[in-house]
């Protein structure tokens, strides 16, 4: 005989679903609102969107406040978890991506904003990333994930190229199967400890003192695999270049920040208890994959043709760069991560915007590619404005000061410096070097040759309209001025993750 | 006014570069140089501001930028660094009056009051990292300097330039940052403040890792043999704005800071570094100057000359002694004022015959005679002429290390002659001999605005060689102080008898007198 | 002989296994797909043998939560898979390289 | 007395300075009467402070400003009017007021006539500074300010190539003995902690022999320098490129004298280290008859007569170097007065046959040229040292010098010379002025110099007959600041034999030159004659093969060598390096772009190969911890 159910609605604590249910709200009625009245101008949705999003970055607030005065809250049995990181995490997530939904008010029209599914898709993607990051139940960090990810999935064929279905294919194929390894690696830490939650994992196996040391490393690598597909880290990297170069610049910009800070979450979370309780194969395991992802991808963007695919192989490098933190472990490690991912939001807002500012509805057949860097030949000839923000960006990305994302390095760094890194130090340093190649070359492109393409210009910025300069311009302010905001954000960062036990 | 007159020196030109997007492109060259003469006298104005018996920082500032990671905007200037400011400012004023007719003329004057920015910031910034941001940043603006505006190898040029010194000044910042968390496991603060950093005394064996770091930046900027590849390109390509600045500023940033940062932060490691240092300053003495003699164009004999001279700055820092670092400082002056002008008489001839091969010349001195005069006032200069200013800087600093090392001054004293060879043989090609092509025959003679950059250079080189006390004197007062730390620093029983108590000496000097 | 969770343990890897196989070896996009599914059902049944097992709920749970997941995967495989299909009439895997390097 | 001082130093500067504003005009008679006169005021300046010198017997000596001043080095514009300068000041503006005023004439018909001025009279300035300066620093100022000008002056006709390679070698090879001149005032420096003449002497007296000797030294090899001694020597042939009267005021009377003044100024030094001392002596009695034997051959007037210099500086050397510092000094001076006129006359010869320089296409020259030859003859007379001439009264007592202090090598060496000295001096004379006329013949229509240069060499020709006599007044005024040392041969016996043994040595010479070269079958050497092919005749006339050794294994070296660096080095392996760890990073990336083929099947293989890894790794790290003894 069941006994009663009988839980207070009190101990459910629904106030921490809240961030998560306003974009589902929000989805749900531009869904509504398009069968009652169709071919709605995109606008609206936008606007929609961004209200929504707005709700949600203000619940985020009462429950930044909440977690200030109170420390972590729970709620929903014990699956929902709020603590600094996932606040700081839904900021980025929702933050970047009020950024990022403005820039579907192009000049040119494209195929997929005259859906209100697409907006829908989007809300849905936001709410999936936040249960992500808000939780330490590995059964809803899978529901979050798959949701983000089929929303994904859909948005990025959505663009409805031939090279954007290309790129779906290949992102869900890869994504099913990196979904199949994190549910085995799921499975092997329910086998070994009887619990899905990862504070109690840990409980758990700290308990026994790794007796199944063995065991638990295979669960690792299952999940290493599994998240290493979605922070892309090489080998696991190989569909970021091609998805990138397939999905509107847009869409590439938002996929360089927003899943990925979603992954980085889980995988502090998981990752940085067994590090802490001296699973030195761990270590290892991911100092190689730092050094790796950061060298190779930096390595194969040297050589690329197309500043897309370029952008891309940064992003992998960048990820690589980011992941030192997870695996060094500090405080100041992990709240370098958080500083590094909004500096960097900053940025690839930016230079993403620019290539989305100049797409070509129809791509040129002679060009080789949308984002050729012989597209941005002499560029700051015929447009000396935007030559001077795709710049800022790519010198902010090749990490010079005082641009952006310096400061993240630097912090990052200096983490590493900190903990006795020093040989991985040197190595972020030298990769920085090696990445400055590439950034260059395109600002080479832009400053330093003669135009090949379009002379008036007006190639570059069929796209811009005053929302999207709009965007491009907080994105040039916010890298330029930084400094002004890191301390603020430095502190608040800190004091969260610290306050989380990270 | 005078509180807060080196924020106004930094962030003026950038202000004004901003601001000169605006202004029309026929118009923008008496903007530019109108904002470079304000510029220039304000500097001036901080010159005459400046108390020169006072050996410590004056004009301090200090805002903090990121307290939480002890970040601060700090600036400050004493004797070592008010010079190289008031010259930066000044190159730039007769850099934009002497500027030739070139595509772009507006962008080109933006970016040199962008570089003058951060020019200015190098100088007077207090915290590593304020320091490191403008190090950084000087590389932009130089880097389209050259990219845009050089020779056929521009591209490569420029990217050499810059991943170059890039690489280095990285290994520099993670030197840095172990810089600050010593002083933060020391202190528990997080602190970039030079100042702060020199109260701070290392074990040796972290000196010797951290000067390490802190040398691959400074070594590649200088730049110090073997690094010293890149600069040959870059001068070769860039234009002649570029090079002058390139040779009278930015180079002497990596001298500037092995004084600010190398020596009194790590003065065990210095005096443990001093000999394998000293011999590569030998080296590039000697070898440079060979190369340089080598050489078939008459830009890169400059540009190798400026490798040699650097090898004598870098010789008298690591004298470790007052006379040796003044006059170190002294050169940097000097080579600045000198080669900046040489690459601006280069650029003279180049601009008439768009060539700077030497064997495109020859008898220049009956056609260009006035050219021919300022030239070799710059040669003679160059190769260390008594009474010019560079034999004063170059004088002390032998002088300076002699105490270190004979041997190795005696070799490191051979770049007077080695100077004069490949000097004298270039003078030679080009001006001597009989006008044997036609083109060559009818060049006009240096005209109003070229005169008008190279007759202060001139009155400087002479004036200052003849009489260099209003600067050596600031200079020798913070030099004094400098060392007097290095001694107090110092550890090791080698570094306290390497580096001569200024102070003791005195008391022995007043005991003597009483 | 009576049948274990290790037993269950190891149907559930080497099924696994079969799919991992498959993933690699199929050119087929819907094979592909199948394949996938093996993935995410051998791990199935891992949980139900461990939910057992425990006498827990949570591994039936996860397991509920896979089978949906699994089916929304198929959705959106499908609806790819059919404009590809109809765009370039074969749903062969090799086709799928216009973009690399 | 300051006034005066500041008077004599800074005329010719003024001089200078005036004749520059007109450097790049056409020429202009006043940019050369201006120097002139103004050279004379520094003349006259320099008399007064003479006169006071001598009848005071005190220095004049003020401090002008600062120079240098850092950490405890402290470098003033410093000047000393003492015996020792004010000898050097009057040599110093005595030959350069009259080469100012001979120029005049010599250069009215050159193009850079103002050019030539400007440079003349920065030469005395900076000639000035050098013997007036009172510390190393100041010396080291004039030093090298000496050695611009000189380069200016010898590569004068600049569209020569050889004037012009000789000014560089000049200039080079003097900087090559200025480097041993800067190493020894440093250690004068670190040694005394002073540079000022005076303190640095006095702290010298208690300081180490061996810091003392390296000391010594290195300012000798600064002195080597300038004073073109073995092996520095070549230079000084190869600068008699330039317009004759630069050869007479630089590379005769005062510039390469500097070497001399320096010894005699450290004589204070030099008196302590008495090996140096003698080194000096050895090395200058072998460079007054190695030049010498150039002499003998060559077939250019003036270089005959720079090695005739240059032997005469062996002299003085031998003289300071035996610690017979005034004698040198005073040979110093009367060789000024007689070599510059020496020079003055040969610039005559010079005019008069357009610039043809071998005595051998001359010839009864003495017919047209009246004057010139009887000047040229006293001055030759005078060099030769016989007696009343100046050159007997100052030669003597370096032969003296060595006599009586034993040093008989040196002194057997330095008689012979004397012999050699007369024979070439006179091989000259004969060979222009007398004998067969075999110009007319080559086209030259020789013709008198202006008479106002004729007038102008007159002074110098009577302190060339004259001088000799001062010595006894001169000995009094410099034994103030210089040892007093005397040099008496013990026997009036021994002493007249070897004065009347000399003076007929010379003599002997002199006609043995007069009969060989007077006679009527001279004619120009077309290098077949036997003598020409003798061995001994090329060893001379390639001045030993020095030259030819120094191109050959050092210049031409030095090239091969710095092109190498350049090319090879530097361009290879330095910058070779450099770019191979680029290429290695650019090639790495494109030869493994590749494994990015785009193909989903690769992708996945590559993930779950990527999976399989790290399981292997999982595994043996399990395994490792299970059996590694837990």
């Amino acid at each position: 005989m069941l006994a009663p159910v009988n839980v207070s609605m009190e101990s459910l604590n629904l106030m921490t679903l809240a961030p998560m249910l306003i974009p589902i709200v929000g989805a749900l009625l531009i869904l509504v609102i398009d069968l009652f009245k169709s071919n709605l101008d995109k606008s609206l949705y936008v606007m929609l969107s961004i209200l929504f999003l707005l709700m949600d970055f203000g619940v985020l607030f009462e429950s930044a406040g909440l977690f200030a005065e109170g420390g972590t809250i729970m709620g929903v049995f014990d699956v929902m978890l709020i603590d600094g990181l996932a606040i700081i995490a839904q900021f980025i997530i929702v933050g970047t991506s009020m950024l990022f939904i403005p820039l579907a008010l192009t000049n040119t029209r494209f195929h997929e904003f005259s859906y209100p599914e697409f907006f829908a898709l989007f809300l849905f993607m936001i709410s999936g990333f936040q249960f992500m990051v808000s939780t330490d139940n590995l059964i809803l960090v899978f529901v979050g994930l798959e949701t983000a990810s089929l929303a994904l999935y859909t948005l990025i064929a959505m663009h409805n190229r031939a090279k954007s279905f290309e790129a779906a294919v290949k992102y869900f194929t890869m994504g099913a199967l990196a979904a199949g390894f994190y549910s085995f690696g799921s499975m092997i830490f329910y086998a070994l400890t009887g619990s899905v939650e990862i504070n109690q994992i840990a409980a758990v196996l700290e308990a026994n003192q790794y007796a199944d040391i063995g065991y638990v490393l295979i669960a690792v690598t299952f999940m290493l695999a599994s998240f290493g597909f979605k922070l892309s880290l090489v080998p696991f990297h190989t569909w970021a270049p091609d998805v990138y170069e397939g999905a509107s610049a847009a869409m590439a910009g938002y996929m360089s920040i927003v899943p990925k800070i979603a992954a980085f979450i889980v995988v502090m979370r998981l990752f940085e208890f067994l590090i802490h309780s001296g699973v030195v194969w761990l270590e290892v395991i991911l100092y190689i994959f730092v050094i790796l992802t950061m060298t190779i991808s930096n390595i194969w963007a040297l050589v690329q043709t197309d500043v897309k695919r370029m952008l891309a192989y940064s992003s992998i490098s960048h990820a690589g760069f980011v992941m030192s933190a997870v695996m060094i472990g500090t405080t100041q490690a992990n709240s370098a991560l958080l500083l590094y991912w909004v500096l960097f939001a900053f940025t690839n807002l930016g230079s993403f915007s620019m290539l989305w500012i100049s797409r070509a509805k129809n791509t040129d057949n002679a060009a080789e590619s949308d984002h050729s860097y012989n597209k941005f030949a002499g560029l700051i000839k015929t447009s000396p404005v935007m030559a001077s923000f795709m710049g800022l960006f790519m010198l902010s990305l090749a990490g010079i000061p005082p641009f952006a994302l310096f400061w993240g390095k630097l912090y990052l760094i200096s983490s590493a410096v900190t903990s006795g890194y020093t040989v991985l130090a040197l190595i972020m340093a030298l990769n920085s070097a090696i990445a400055g190649y590439y950034y260059l070359k395109l600002i080479v492109y832009m400053f330093m040759k003669d135009p090949v393409v379009g002379k008036d210009g007006h190639v570059y910025t069929v796209n811009s309209t005053l929302s999207l300069q709009v965007i491009v311009g907080f994105a040039a302010i916010g890298t330029i001025f930084a400094v002004a905001f890191i301390n603020p954000l430095l502190e608040f960062i800190t004091a969260f993750a610290y306050n989380s036990g990270y | 006014m005078f509180d807060h007159i080196l924020s106004i020196l930094i962030f003026f030109p950038a202000l004004a570069a901003l601001f000169g997007v605006v202004v029309d492109k026929d118009s923008i060259r008496a903007y530019g140089l109108s904002v470079a003469v304000v510029e220039f006298a304000l500097s001036l104005m901080l010159w005459f501001g400046f108390d020169a018996s006072v050996s410590g920082m004056q004009f301090m500032e200090q805002v903090s930028l990121i307290p939480a990671f002890g970040v601060n905007y700090i600036v400050g200037v004493d004797g070592i660094s008010l010079f190289i400011i008031v010259l930066a400012a000044f190159f730039t004023m007769i850099g934009i009056a002497s500027l030739t007719d070139t595509k772009n003329v507006k962008n080109m004057i933006i970016t040199l009051l962008m570089l003058q920015m951060t020019m200015a910031g190098v100088f007077a910034a207090l915290d590593a990292i304020l320091f490191y941001v403008f190090w950084e940043l000087s590389l932009v603006p130089m880097l389209y300097i050259i990219g845009a505006w050089g020779g056929p190898l521009r591209v490569y040029a420029s990217i050499k330039f810059f991943l170059y010194t890039f690489t280095g000044s990285l290994v520099m910042l993670v030197g840095m940052l172990f810089m600050a968390y010593f002083y933060f496991q020391a202190t528990g603060v997080w602190s970039f403040a030079i100042l702060d950093w020199y109260r701070l005394i290392l074990p040796q064996s972290y000196q010797l890792w951290l000067f390490a770091a802190f040398f691959m930046g400074f070594a590649i900027k200088v730049p110090m043999f073997p690094f010293h590849t890149w600069l040959p390109y870059a001068h070769g390509q860039a234009p002649t704005i570029g090079s002058v600045m390139l040779a009278a500023i930015l180079l002497k940033m990596g001298t500037y800071a092995f004084i600010r940062f190398s020596l009194p932060l790590f003065p065990d490691a210095s005096v443990f570094f001093m000999f394998p240092v000293a011999i590569i300053a030998v080296i590039m003495i000697i070898y440079t100057a060979m190369v340089a003699y080598a050489q078939e164009d008459v830009k890169q004999v400059v540009a190798y000359s400026s490798v040699s001279h650097m090898g004598v700055i870098v010789l008298g820092t690591f004298a470790m002694n007052v006379e040796g670092i003044s006059g170190s400082i002294f050169l940097m002056i000097a080579h600045g004022v000198v080669s900046g002008a040489l690459f601006l008489l280069v650029g003279v001839i180049y601009d008439r015959r768009h060539t700077k091969m030497m064997d495109q010349f020859g008898g220049l001195a009956s056609v260009m005679p006035r050219y021919a005069t300022i030239f070799g006032l710059m040669l003679m200069a160059s190769v260390g002429l008594p009474l010019t200013i560079n034999f004063v800087g170059e004088f002390l600093s032998l002088l300076g290390f002699y105490e270190q090392s004979h041997i190795i001054t005696l070799l490191a004293g051979i770049a007077i002659i080695v100077g004069a060879i490949y000097m004298l043989s270039a003078y030679k090609k080009m001006f001597f001999g009989e006008v044997t092509r036609e083109e060559n025959k009818n060049l006009p003679d240096v005209n109003k605005r070229e005169l008008l950059a190279l007759i202060p250079l001139a009155i400087i080189t002479v004036w200052l060689g003849i009489y260099p006390k209003p600067v050596l004197e600031p200079i020798n007062n913070s030099v004094e102080a400098v060392v007097q730390l290095m001694h107090d620093k110092a550890i090791t029983p080698e570094a306290k008898s390497a580096i001569p108590s200024v102070i003791k000496k005195d008391e022995t000097s007043t005991q003597e007198a009483h | 002989m009576e049948i274990g969770l290790s037993h269950y343990l190891v149907l559930s890897t080497i099924l696994f296994a079969i799919g991992l196989v498959g993933v690699m070896k199929r050119k087929n996009l819907l094979l592909l797909f199948f394949s996938t599914e093996i993935l995410l059902n051998s791990v199935n049944i891992a949980f139900a043998a461990i939910s057992h097992y425990y006498g827990d709920l949570t591994g039936q749970m996860f397991a509920f939560f896979v089978i949906a997941i699994a089916a929304s995967e198929v959705a959106v495989g499908l609806g790819l898979l059919i404009v590809w299909h109809k765009r370039h009439n074969n749903i062969d895997l090799d086709t799928m390289s216009s973009m690399k390097g | 007395m300051e006034l005066f001082l500041y008077t004599a130093l800074f005329a010719p500067f003024v001089g200078s300075l005036f004749a520059a504003i007109f450097g790049a005009s056409p020429k202009t008679i006043i940019a050369g009467i201006i120097p002139s006169i103004l050279l004379g005021v520094s003349l006259l300046s320099s008399t007064v402070l003479l006169v006071h010198v001598l009848s005071t017997g005190e220095a004049v000596h003020v401090e002008m400003m600062t120079w240098m001043h850092t950490g405890n080095l402290y470098i003033p514009f410093g000047f000393l009017v003492d015996q020792v300068s004010v000898t050097m000041m009057m040599v110093v503006t005595v030959v350069s007021t009259v080469v100012h005023v001979y120029a005049i004439g010599y250069m009215s018909h050159d193009k850079a006539f103002n050019r030539f001025f400007a440079w003349l009279s920065a030469f005395v300035f900076s000639m000035m500074i050098l013997v007036m300066s009172d510390n190393f620093a100041g010396l080291f100022i004039g030093w090298e300010g000496v050695g611009v000008c000189s380069w200016a002056l010898i590569g004068f006709w600049y569209h020569k190539e050889s004037a012009t390679w000789a000014a560089n070698e000049a200039f080079i090879m003097n900087r090559i003995a200025d480097l041993g001149m800067l190493i020894g005032i440093f250690l004068v420096y670190w040694n005394t902690g002073t540079l000022q003449y005076h303190e640095a002497f006095e702290a010298m007296k208690h300081l180490d022999t061996g810091i003392l000797t390296t000391i010594g030294i290195f300012l000798f090899i600064g002195a080597m320098g300038k004073s073109a001694q073995f092996p520095l020597h070549t230079w000084l042939a190869d600068a008699m490129e330039g317009p004759t009267p630069v050869s007479a005021l630089i590379h005769a009377a005062t510039m390469v004298t500097a070497g001399v003044y320096l010894v005699v100024r450290s004589n204070e030094l030099y008196s302590l280290i008495p090996n140096v001392g003698l080194f000096i002596a050895s090395l200058g009695a072998f460079v007054a008859v190695f030049a010498a034997t150039m002499a003998l051959v060559n077939r250019d007037i003036k270089r005959v007569i720079a090695y005739s210099t240059l032997s005469q500086l062996g002299y003085m050397f031998a003289a300071a170097g035996l610690g017979a510092y005034w004698v040198a000094l005073f040979h110093l001076m009367a060789h000024a007065f007689f070599k510059a006129l020496l020079f003055l006359g040969g610039g005559n010869v010079m005019h008069a046959m357009s610039d043809e320089l071998d005595p051998f296409k001359m010839g009864g020259l003495g017919k047209t040229m009246k004057a010139t030859m009887i000047l040229m003859t006293l001055a030759s007379v005078a060099l030769a040292g016989l007696f009343p001439l100046a050159g007997f009264f100052s030669k003597d007592m370096i032969l003296e010098a060595a006599f009586s202090e034993h040093h008989f090598i040196i002194y057997t060496v330095l008689l012979f010379t004397a012999g050699l000295t007369a024979f070439y001096s006179f091989r000259i004379i004969a060979l222009i002025f007398h004998g067969e006329d075999r110009h007319t013949a080559l086209g030259f229509h020789p013709h008198e110099a202006y008479p106002f240069m004729i007038k102008a060499m007159i002074p110098l020709a009577i302190l060339a007959a004259i001088a000799g006599f001062a010595r006894p007044y001169y000995f009094d005024m410099v034994i103030a600041v210089l040892p007093e040392t005397e040099y008496h041969i013990h026997s009036a016996m021994t002493y007249w034999t070897m004065t009347i043994g000399t003076q007929l040595f010379v003599i002997a010479a002199i006609y043995f030159a007069y009969k060989k070269y007077m006679s009527s079958d001279i004619k120009v050497p077309d290098g077949t004659s036997e003598m020409e092919n003798s061995f001994k005749y090329k060893l001379l006339i390639n001045q030993y093969y020095i030259p030819y050794f120094y191109e050959e294994f050092l210049v031409k070296p030095y090239r091969a060598l710095s092109r190498v660096f350049w090319k090879d080095i530097d361009m290879k392996i330095v910058d070779g390096t450099v770019d191979g760890i680029a290429n290695i990073i650019y090639n790495t990336g494109e030869n493994t772009r590749g494994m990015q083929s785009g193909n989903l099947s690769t992708m996945l293989k590559w993930m779950v190969a990527g999976l399989v890894i790290l399981l292997s790794l999982a595994v043996i790290f399990g395994l490792t911890v299970k059996y590694s003894g837990v």
